[in-house]
């Protein structure tokens, strides 16, 4: 837990640090706020339409293939860590996972839908 | 030190805010939002009781990760599914889905 | 103990007997001197920021035949300041429409998302802020919060550039971040820790000549985590303007570019660390500490240079061909090498030195000879395919 | 009070905090970052026990991974994204009740256990929890099969959410 309290403190410190800079410039900066100087930029024109756009299914796609290896690759730690004393046994185990994870990629592929459509 | 008690009622808390979320919220990815709430507390239950019992015994971790796998999985078929009906019925409110009516 | 191996102890117990004479309860002791401590940290990276900005201007001029800052002070050394001057007075414009809370909340993570990642770093034997026994875990999740910030950042300046560009940007994040942990896994086999200190340690022999694919599959997976071209998709200037950025002005725009910068040699010197050798250099990190922070400089600016020396040479990747690079290539070949290196490992267990370098080394060059060859094959393939297109199209 | 104490309840505090105001606003961009909130918080609880591959683990995979996917469902169903008439439905009364009933029942249930004043031992320094559990997951005698067959679960999720989000024109 000890080493964690000094995590913590870094957060803090590196929250403080950078709110602090925002917050001299906050006491420095000039102040003449006009409706034309805070419209949203695009181009020069006013805004066309809502600015929150809906968007492609695709970087839901790939979000979803992403999260799916990260948590496999996460679970690969321990393994990995816990390997040098663990034999050959584990190591095929460790590919067999894996194995099983690059079908699921390669399903994906062939079905093409990683392509940028 | 911390007592037990502290981590239960705490995971207890968090069960109950996100099976309110998931009873009360008309909005599905709302509902997700309170199921993966319900997830967390029981991986809170799992650690506290690692922590408490015998340290060596590593079942409790083992648990809280494979609940991180399955709620990976549920995370992403569930979403998959709001976003498919939200396709198909450009809604998203749990009251108006009724394509099983009958 | 000798001030040259261990200078901040020295220091942290002459402040522990200060306070301890004005009746200071040792835990809180210890929590002030540990505050400080990071405090300095934090302030002196600050420093290097500043540093860094002007680097990065002087390195970008001479890559395109300019000078450069040299006005201001000898060499334009005293240009960031009068930036940062102008950054802190200048006027700061929230666009209407605006989540405010997020608004603010973005440049803070964005810059603290870097700066944590520093708690892990071991500048010497000595001087490590946290021994972290899950460090190069800890490393993915503090980037999970520049993520975050990226996309806070483009939610809440309710504009459609801002919000284009985070969602480009992050997803070449997420799917870069894959090879990248991919590639964090072999040193952690090599180590058998994943504690950043228990890697610097084991690097008897660096663990580039063990994995010297793995190190350029990392160094490319951090290029796009840093979002730095050829991967600046998120914020390409020609068609997004700026990016997430877009709607920032004064010192939270400063954020944003001060973190890009630290970032970017923050993973200079993970990738020193990771794979070759971070403080250790033949025995010198053990003459002082002093030295061996100076050595972990000095390989962290060879990694940051060559960062830049990427991003100034190449042109911009579009996206589609971005993300299928990511996951038709890099992606496949890292976890085939992951597998080939754990197989390895176990086989060689026994053996010297010597054959243990080279039989990874060899099974490495294979790997990567492999797969560039799949690849050229796969190229030659698309580009008759679309040659063969090209010709029926004209013949029609 | 000790200083573990204190900071548990305000870590504690923040977090059910945040989860409520996850399952209250109506904005649900901010409801995904007050979950995000409440996920550092369960983190923070992870690191305070003592377990540091789960605390960072959880933040890996729920802010890095399950936070943003949830906020790119979000974008793409955007039509719901801001507040639209009530968020709760009819039964939200009900819905309270409820939950207020299950923490009341767990609350006595707990009480009226003996273990539950336990206090834990010190933590022995020299344990490696995640070398343990790395001999665990691939340990014949312990969960080598939970392990694989989690990755043939995330397999057949990434399968199948793909099909399903896929736009099949």
């Amino acid at each position: 837990m000890s080493s964690w309290v000094y995590v913590g403190l870094f957060f803090l410190v590196g929250l403080i640090i950078p709110a602090g800079a925002i917050g001299a410039a906050w006491l420095l900066r000039p102040r003449k706020p006009n409706p034309i100087k805070q419209m949203t930029y695009e181009c020069g024109i006013e805004t066309v339409g809502d600015s929150w756009v809906q968007f492609k299914v695709q970087y839901y796609i790939f979000a979803l293939v992403f999260l799916v290896f990260d948590v496999e690759t996460v679970f690969l730690f321990p393994w990995a860590v816990k390997l040098g004393s663990l034999g050959m046994f584990a190591v095929i185990e460790g590919i067999i996972f894996i194995l099983i994870l690059i079908a699921g990629l390669a399903y994906a592929w062939r079905k093409g839908m990683l392509e940028w459509v | 030190m911390i007592p037990l008690s502290w981590y239960l009622i705490f995971s207890a808390a968090l069960f109950s805010i996100g099976l309110f979320g998931v009873l009360t919220r008309r909005n599905l990815i709302a509902i997700l939002l309170g199921v993966e709430l319900m997830l967390n507390a029981v991986n809170v239950n799992l650690v506290a009781f690692w922590r408490y019992g015998d340290v060596h015994n590593i079942a409790g971790q083992a648990f809280a990760i494979i609940v991180f796998a399955v709620a990976a999985a549920e995370v992403s078929v569930g979403l998959a599914l709001v976003i498919s009906v939200y396709r198909k019925r450009n809604t998203i409110i749990a009251d108006e889905i009724d394509i099983l009516k009958w | 103990m000798d001030f040259h191996k261990d200078p901040l102890q020295i220091a942290a117990n002459w402040l522990f007997g200060i306070l301890a004479g004005w009746g200071v309860a040792d835990l809180w002791a210890q929590v002030l001197i540990g505050f400080l401590g990071i405090f300095l940290l934090i302030a002196l990276l600050m420093v290097v920021d500043i540093l860094l900005v002007w680097v990065e201007r002087k390195v970008v001029s001479r890559f395109q035949s300019r000078i450069g800052p040299n006005r201001v002070g000898p060499f334009g050394l005293i240009q960031p300041f009068a930036d940062i001057i102008k950054l802190l007075i200048k006027e700061d414009t929230t666009p209407e429409g605006a989540d405010r809370a997020l608004y603010n909340l973005a440049p803070v993570l964005s810059m603290m998302s870097v700066l944590i990642l520093w708690a892990v770093v071991p500048l010497a034997p000595t001087i490590l802020g946290v021994d972290l026994n899950i460090g190069v875990l800890y490393i993915i999740g503090a980037g999970a919060i520049g993520t975050l910030s990226i996309i806070m950042a483009g939610w809440s300046s309710n504009n459609k550039y801002s919000l284009l560009g985070a969602f480009r940007e992050v997803a070449v994040m997420l799917s870069f971040e894959i090879p990248m942990l991919t590639m964090m896994l072999i040193p952690t086999i090599f180590a058998g820790s994943m504690g950043i200190a228990a890697i610097t340690q084991a690097q008897d022999v660096w663990f580039f000549f063990l994995a010297p694919l793995a190190a350029i599959i990392f160094l490319i997976a951090a290029i796009a985590e840093l979002g730095r071209a050829p991967f600046d998709m998120g914020e390409a200037e020609s068609e997004l303007i700026s990016g997430y950025n877009i709607e920032y002005s004064g010192m939270k725009f400063g954020m944003f570019y001060a973190g890009e910068l630290l970032h970017a040699f923050t993973f200079g010197s993970f990738w020193a660390i990771l794979f070759f050798g971070g403080y250790r250099f033949f025995g010198l990190e053990k003459v002082s500490a002093f030295l061996a922070i100076a050595v972990l400089l000095f390989k962290a600016f060879i990694g940051y240079w060559i960062i830049m020396w990427v991003k100034y040479t190449l042109l911009r990747i579009r996206i589609d061909h971005m993300l299928i690079f990511n996951w038709k290539f890099l992606t496949p070949v890292a976890f085939a090498l992951l597998m080939v290196t754990a197989f390895m490992n176990a086989l060689l267990a026994a053996s010297p030195t010597w054959l243990y370098v080279s039989g990874m080394f060899l099974s490495n060059v294979l790997v990567a000879w492999i797969s560039l060859e799949l690849a050229r094959f796969a190229a030659h393939k698309e580009r008759e395919k679309t040659e063969n297109a090209l010709t029926a199209d004209a013949r029609r | 009070m000790t200083v573990d104490q204190i900071i548990f309840l305000i870590v504690a505090a923040i977090t059910l905090f945040a989860a409520f105001s996850v399952v209250t606003t109506g904005n649900l961009i901010r409801a995904a970052f007050w979950l995000i909130g409440a996920l550092f918080g369960v983190a923070a609880i992870f690191a305070i026990l003592h377990a540091s591959f789960l605390a960072v683990v959880q933040v890996v995979v729920y802010v890095g991974a399950i936070a943003i996917l949830f906020i790119f469902a979000v974008m793409l169903t955007r039509k719901d994204m801001r507040d639209q008439g009530a968020q709760l439905n009819r039964n939200w009364k009900f819905g309270a009740f409820l939950s207020a009933l299950v923490f009341a029942g767990l609350f006595f249930l707990l009480r009226g256990w003996d273990g539950v004043s336990k206090t834990a031992a010190a933590f022995p320094s020299d344990f490696d929890a995640v070398a343990a559990l790395g001999g665990a997951l691939v340990s014949p005698d312990a969960y080598v099969l939970p392990f694989e067959v989690a990755s043939v679960l995330l397999v057949a999720a990434l399968v199948g959410a793909v099909y399903v989000a896929y736009n099949h024109k």
